[in-house]
């Protein structure tokens, strides 16, 4: 086997993720080993300026297709911290169904349809539809079950309608929220046939762990003190498994936990806090949150033998599945909730003023930031996001690091399918995590 | 056939009776704050005191969309046949007399089987007018009442409602209600006058003419300056097509499944205020000009269907066009009356 | 016969309308029947300079990039662009409104804004790069209409792409009027095919779909004081998505 | 037909007619020749026009230019659109869908004993073709046959055999002219309204037949007038978008009249108080 190795994916070409991966190798020693995120700039912040402070979610939404919920709503809760505005508690339980509508549609299409393919050793999706299509086919209820609770209650399913700083456009009816009970409840027997599949094929997950810290949100809101929703992907602050309880940031100090800075190798902007760098995702919220997760969820953790505190970065992967049976139960839990208090029309008045407003919410792929600063029009001067794949680059980068020397023994092809791995179960986006990871070999 | 009262409390309980048959009922319910006939699943949800529903029950026999015929692709098609029956629960009686038009203009000369089959299978209860609407001008169409096309006519008389069969198939639905009582000569006074009351009243606008004047008052102002100056602000977004009762024009499309093998043709609205309404091969579209599409359909409304359908002129006076319209230009009582200034 | 190869590519964009293609679901299993996709990235390792239907995601802004869109197009028989990022240029097309591209990098990156990798020009739609044969409106592109273009394209139809505003299919859901709330809504001038999922979920049309043939824009004026709004009300909403 | 429909055809319902002949008459305009799938009656007369559709593309209006005398129904397609674009697809053996025959007639029975004069533009042609193979067919039921046909180049003349054929016969006068001169053409140049003063004695007492494209007919039409030709002599074959043929859709409206019921086949005279006719 030769001792050099050369790996050169590129061209993926996408704001929050089309990345690069170079590898050198030159008689055993790694000369340059990279992770590039070289993606066409879209300059969001500089989109938002002069915008008006209800089109901001709409503009920002348009970031990210998969997971434009959770750029609406963080969006929408900055701009509502900006200009001091209240949202109901019906319309804060209704966001959450919006929320877990996305972290369930974008976890299912990532591990069914994006990492799966890895675990059977295949390059798409599209032979498992022939070879194993009944699988296949649960997937593609879970997912479509997730894209319809999107489409009742954002309006649509990528790029929301009904949200609106200080509420919503449109709430569902009672019967509405009766029929996706239902069916959501029936979706569970499907997802955990899923689960069951994945679970057969685990073992295709590279052994690879390295200590990392771990960023997520926690609960601090107390009308979800003791429910499901405790697991928090909507409100809190900012914790991390470095500062144990001890050091948890409130959004408004967003900044200092991702600590931006520019590196030539990628448009997008890299993060750390405690340490060179931090992971934020579904693992990082199972890390900080784990005694929170419903009774399926807990079982589907337990299947896999996922324990807090868990180091790799391919239990990523699974802690997404733990995540798809919590947000089911969690879901159902609010619309007992909603349907007991029966639902009010709302409608939402509001008055511009000047101010700056943070919010942060739990992307699928991570935690979220957003600021906004407002003038007295209620236009906006000033804009700021950070997005989750920008905050998982470095550890990404940190992980190449331990992994290339680990792994290189077993030559390029082994190698490079691992990195490729790796970056998928991150989750970057969509884009990232697919197979075109477009490799060419120097030699 | 029968005419008899019947209590509220009655009324309600041979609807929800009707809603748990196999039977589907469609009756108008509150959308927002406006109202919209729909599949009635909760007799409470029934609203009878509505103004005006946001689109006309002309949706329930002539289909936003509807398919035509199921075929194979480049070969033979089927006919599909709606067959689906429905109780339509609270026309108005100018909905009532459109749809009496329509039933007219698709059975005349070419018989529409899609339409008429459709039209065959439901019963309709028309209910006399309880609220006006913003813009109802009913009485100047002389729509205020209708005498036919119902197979029941319900009218509130404040504790009771009045309940008329005109048909068969009435008579038999009025008598599954529980406690009808016939109605005496005092009931049906006050339907007389609930009648008589809306004869006068539908009329936020006044046409200034009778209705039956407008072909000739049409035949002489086609070069009038109104059409001009309203289309100056006409979207040609067709609104006024589709809320109007009385409007049928219809496209077709042909649709192909997944399969590439097998298909449907449907026909779907269309609105002669598009823009390529009239478009045809070579990008040639014989009513370009906006005030000419504007003006086409105040002219069929009041004399080109009256000209196929014995003089009835084709608006009913629902006033959803006033409403639907963005530009507000859409008025026909206003764009009549100023037809008549000049002349 | 053999089956149409496709190819999919996507260029500066939220990727939100491929995801509308995964969207299709069981659907999407009909598709691969009957057509080949022998490039996804999103969805596929497998990558192919051979197709014969080239489906663009995506607006164009840089020099590399639009060198690669010309290179698909000379590849391609039929080349479809797919959502507002690819049929006018969409949201990106914001950054258009601003004077000088510099402020906008520097806005973004700081005193980084100068390195070379954030090159980019004004944001440009597919059909002022490379001639495009259809477009699939939207953004995000509806699924329905996305599964309906391509099933007609399959049979050799031209595909129908509605030329009349969106009001028609608002009207014809029974939806409430946005105007009647006196808000500023887009429908009476931007392109139908969506069916209206905004004014339904209690919103005004934004005008993702792009204007019609020949909307009528000098009745703004008159019309926007009808309702106590302005000209301004409009144009900010018209400049999210249509913007030069 | 079914059950359900009180007995009643499906008006919409197209019927199955098989390609026996086609070819290429130019560029863009496809000649096929069709035989009705079970044979059967299909009696049409010389104007009317049938709805042909392609199960899956589509439907459209499309006038039969064979005369009832003939043997199975011939058209001739324009490759403008969704349908036709796949028409010309098409080989022998494949079927279209036909509804019909639609529409007014040419006065085949008021014109006998009269001259007949036919001015064709373009693809107006067509049409005509049917009343004037009719006519050749029914040869003593008429005066003078003249045909002025106008072709925008030279590239573009339809049935040149059946023309060669037409201009041999002693019974009939067939004048043609291009738009635009060509190397091959040694014939008349100009548009088609410059053949009329050729046979201006002719028109007054003749039956005038005009089809062609929109811009055509205003044209014509005056020059008819300036030859003092009366309008109730003036017959004019209108195009219009269709949908159904059977005068519901709307689409085929010119003022009242339906294009596809009360024409396409207009008497001038008629059309006096229908300002968007011409
Ligand atoms: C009585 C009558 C007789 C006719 N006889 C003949 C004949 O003998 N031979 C012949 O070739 N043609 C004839 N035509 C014309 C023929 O019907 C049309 O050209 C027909 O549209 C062709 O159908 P298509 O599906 O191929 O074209 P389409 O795809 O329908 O469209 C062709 C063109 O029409 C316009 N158009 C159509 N639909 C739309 C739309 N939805 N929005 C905007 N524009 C649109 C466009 O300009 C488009 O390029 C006749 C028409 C009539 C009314
Ligand atoms: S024209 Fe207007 S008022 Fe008259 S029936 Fe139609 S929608 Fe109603
Ligand atoms: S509703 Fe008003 S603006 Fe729209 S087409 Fe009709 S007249 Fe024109
Ligand atoms: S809400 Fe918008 S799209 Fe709907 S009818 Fe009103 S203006 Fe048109």
């Amino acid at each position: 086997m030769s001792k050099d190795i050369n790996i050169n994916v590129h061209h993926l070409t996408r704001v929050e993720g089309h990345g690069n991966i170079v590898v050198n190798i030159k008689d055993g020693t790694v000369e340059k080993c990279e992770w590039q995120v070289p993606e066409a700039p879209r300059f969001f912040e500089a989109m938002v300026r002069g915008r008006r402070y209800d089109d901001i979610q709409t503009i920002v939404s348009r970031i990210c297709g998969i997971c434009s919920i959770s750029h609406s709503l963080v969006a929408t809760k900055a701009v509502e911290d900006a200009l001091d505005l209240e949202v109901s508690e019906q319309a804060d339980l209704v966001r959450h169904l919006m929320h877990y509508s996305e972290q369930l549609q974008s976890h299912v299409l990532h591990v069914g349809y994006l990492v799966a393919p890895d675990l059977f050793g295949v390059k798409s999706v599209v032979p498992l539809t022939t070879s194993a299509t009944d699988a296949v086919l649960k997937i593609v209820k879970c997912h479509r079950v997730a894209n319809q609770m999107s489409k009742l209650i954002a309006g649509r399913i990528t790029h929301p309608i009904t949200l609106t700083p200080g509420g919503l456009t449109k709430m569902p009816t009672e019967q509405e929220l009766l029929d996706l009970k239902a069916m959501l409840a029936d979706c569970v027997p499907d997802l955990v046939e899923v689960v069951k599949v994945v679970l057969s094929v685990a073992d295709q997950l590279p052994p690879f762990e390295r200590d990392t810290e771990y960023v997520s949100l926690k609960q601090t809101n107390p009308l979800y003190k003791g429910t499901l929703s405790e697991y928090s992907f909507y409100h809190g602050d900012i914790t991390s498994t470095d500062v144990n309880g001890d050091g948890d940031m409130p959004v408004s100090k967003w900044e200092s936990v991702a600590n931006e800075y520019v590196v030539a190798q990628s448009t997008a902007k890299w993060c750390k806090w405690h340490r060179d760098a931090y992971a934020s995702g579904a693992l990082a919220r199972f890390n900080n949150q784990a005694e929170f997760l419903s009774p399926l969820a807990k079982t589907v953790a337990d299947m896999f033998g996922l324990k807090k505190g868990a180091p790799g970065p391919f239990m990523n992967n699974v802690a997404q599945l733990v995540e798809c049976a919590h947000v089911v139960e969690a879901s159902i839990e609010i619309i007992d909730k909603l349907l007991t208090k029966g639902i009010k029309p709302e409608k939402v008045k509001v008055s511009p003023k000047a101010g700056r407003g943070h919010a942060a919410v739990e992307a699928p792929r991570g935690i979220l930031f957003h600021s906004y600063e407002f003038d007295k029009n209620g236009e906006c001067v000033w804009g700021n996001c950070c997005i989750p794949t920008n905050q998982n680059h470095a550890n990404i980068q940190k992980d190449f690091d331990k992994l290339v020397p680990e792994f290189m023994h077993e030559g390029e092809d082994a190698l490079r399918q691992k990195m490729e791995m790796l970056v998928r179960a991150y989750d970057p986006c969509i884009s990232c995590s697919t197979h075109m990871l477009n490799v060419e070999f120097v030699k | 056939m029968s005419v008899s009262t019947v209590t509220k409390e009655q009324f309600k309980s041979f609807v929800a009776a009707l809603v748990n048959s196999d039977q589907k009922v469609v009756g108008v319910q509150a959308k927002d704050d406006k109202f919209a006939f729909g599949e009635l699943t909760d007799a409470d949800a029934l609203r009878l005191d509505y103004d005006v529903t946001i689109l006309p029950p002309k949706k329930y026999v002539l289909p936003q969309k509807e398919t035509l015929m199921n075929f194979e692709v480049a070969g033979a098609a089927k006919t599909v046949c709606p067959d689906e029956k429905m109780v339509l629960l609270g026309v108005h009686p100018y909905d009532m007399v459109a749809i009496n038009q329509m039933d007219e203009l698709f059975s005349q000369g070419e018989y529409d089987t899609h339409y008429m089959n459709r039209r065959d299978n439901i019963t309709i209860i028309v209910c006399d007018v309880v609220t006006p609407s913003e813009n109802v001008f009913a009485s100047s169409m002389n729509t205020a009442t209708c005498d036919s096309g119902y197979d029941i006519l319900l009218t509130d008389i404040g504790d009771r409602f009045v309940v008329e069969a005109a048909t068969e198939k009435g008579e038999a639905l009025v008598k599954t209600i529980n406690g009808a009582k016939e109605a005496a000569a005092a009931d049906t006074d006050k339907r007389k006058a609930v009648q008589e009351k809306n004869i006068a009243s539908l009329n936020k606008h006044t046409l200034e003419c009778k209705p039956s004047d407008l072909p000739d008052l049409l035949e002489k102002a086609y070069d009038h300056p109104v059409w001009e100056e309203k289309a100056k602000l006409c979207y040609s977004c067709g609104s006024c097509n589709q809320v109007c009762p009385t409007c049928y024009c219809f496209d077709v499309q042909d649709e192909v499944n997944w399969d590439l093998k097998t298909g449907s043709r449907c026909r779907s609205w269309d609105g002669c205020l598009l823009s390529n309404f009239a478009t045809v091969a070579g990008n040639h579209n014989f009513r370009e000009n906006r005030a000419d599409r504007f003006r086409h359909r105040l002219y069929r409304k009041g004399k080109y269907v009256p000209g196929k359908i014995d003089g009835q002129i084709a608006c009913v006076g629902c006033g959803r066009c006033i409403s639907a319209c963005t530009s507000k230009i859409a008025n026909p009582v206003e764009i009549y009356n100023t037809l008549m200034e000049k002349a | 016969m053999s089956k149409p190869r496709v190819a999919i590519f996507d260029f500066a964009c939220c990727e939100g309308c491929q995801l509308q293609i995964v969207n299709l679901e069981e659907e999407i299993l009909n598709l691969i029947d009957v057509v080949d996709v022998v490039e996804w990235r999103e969805a596929m390792s497998e990558q192919s300079h051979e197709y014969d239907i080239a489906i663009i995601e995506g607006s164009i802004t840089r020099e590399e990039d639009a060198k690669r869109l010309e290179v698909i197009r000379s590849r391609a028989k039929i080349l479809i662009a797919l959502g507002a990022c690819a049929t006018m240029g969409g949201l990106n097309k914001l950054k258009n409104n601003f004077d000088d591209l510099n402020e906008v990098r520097e806005c973004v990156y700081g005193k980084d804004g100068q390195m070379p990798h954030l090159n980019t020009f004004k944001t440009k739609a597919c059909d002022e790069v490379v001639e495009v044969d259809f477009k699939i409106h939207g953004c995000p592109i509806d699924a329905a209409e996305f599964a309906q273009i391509i099933r007609s394209l399959l049979v050799g139809k031209t595909p129908f792409v509605p030329d009349y505003p969106v009001c028609v299919e608002c009207k014809a859901n029974e939806n409430i009027c946005r105007y009647e709330y006196d808000e500023v809504c887009l429908g009476p001038i931007i392109r139908a095919g969506c069916n209206a999922p905004c004014p339904a979920a209690g919103r005004e049309c934004f005008g993702c779909r792009g204007l019609v043939d020949n909307p009528n824009v000098e009745a703004a004026q008159e019309v926007m004081d009808k309702y106590n709004l302005t000209v301004d009300d409009l144009k900010q909403k018209l400049v999210l998505f249509n913007s030069k | 037909m079914c059950e359900c429909c009180n007995g009643k055809k499906d008006i919409y319902l197209p019927e199955l007619w098989t390609i026996t002949k086609r070819r290429m008459l130019n560029g863009t305009e496809l000649f096929v020749h069709l035989e009705k799938d079970g044979g059967g009656d299909f009696d049409y007369i010389p104007g009317q026009f049938v709805e042909v559709s392609v199960a899956g593309i589509g439907e459209a209006p499309i006038s039969i230019s064979s005369s009832p005398t003939q043997k199975g129904m011939e058209l001739v397609i324009r490759n403008v659109g969704a349908l036709t674009k796949v028409i010309h697809g098409m080989e022998v053996g494949d079927k279209l869908g036909i509804r019909g025959p639609y529409g007014s007639t040419y006065p085949i029975e008021s014109a006998k004993g009269k001259d007949l004069v036919f001015v064709c533009g373009g693809i107006g042609l067509v049409p005509q073709r049917s009343f004037i193979r009719y006519a050749l067919d029914h040869r003593a039921d008429y005066g003078d046959i003249t045909v002025l046909i106008g072709t925008k180049c030279h590239d573009m003349r339809l049935f040149r055999e059946e023309l060669a054929m037409w201009d041999e016969r002693k019974d009939m006068t067939v004048l043609e002219t291009i738009d635009e001169g060509h190397d091959c053409w040694n014939g008349n140049v100009g548009v088609v309204t410059t053949l009329i003063p050729k046979v201006e004695s002719h028109l007054p007492n003749s039956q005038i037949l005009v089809c062609g494209p929109p811009i055509m007919y205003k044209f014509v039409l005056m020059a008819l007038a300036e030859a003092k030709v009366p309008e109730e002599n003036i017959f004019v074959n209108l195009e219009r978008r269709m949908k159904c043929g059977v005068g519901k859709c709307g689409h085929c409206q010119i003022n009242e009249l339906y294009v596809c019921q009360d024409g396409p086949v207009f008497r001038y005279s008629d059309l006096a108080s229908v300002p968007e006719a011409i």
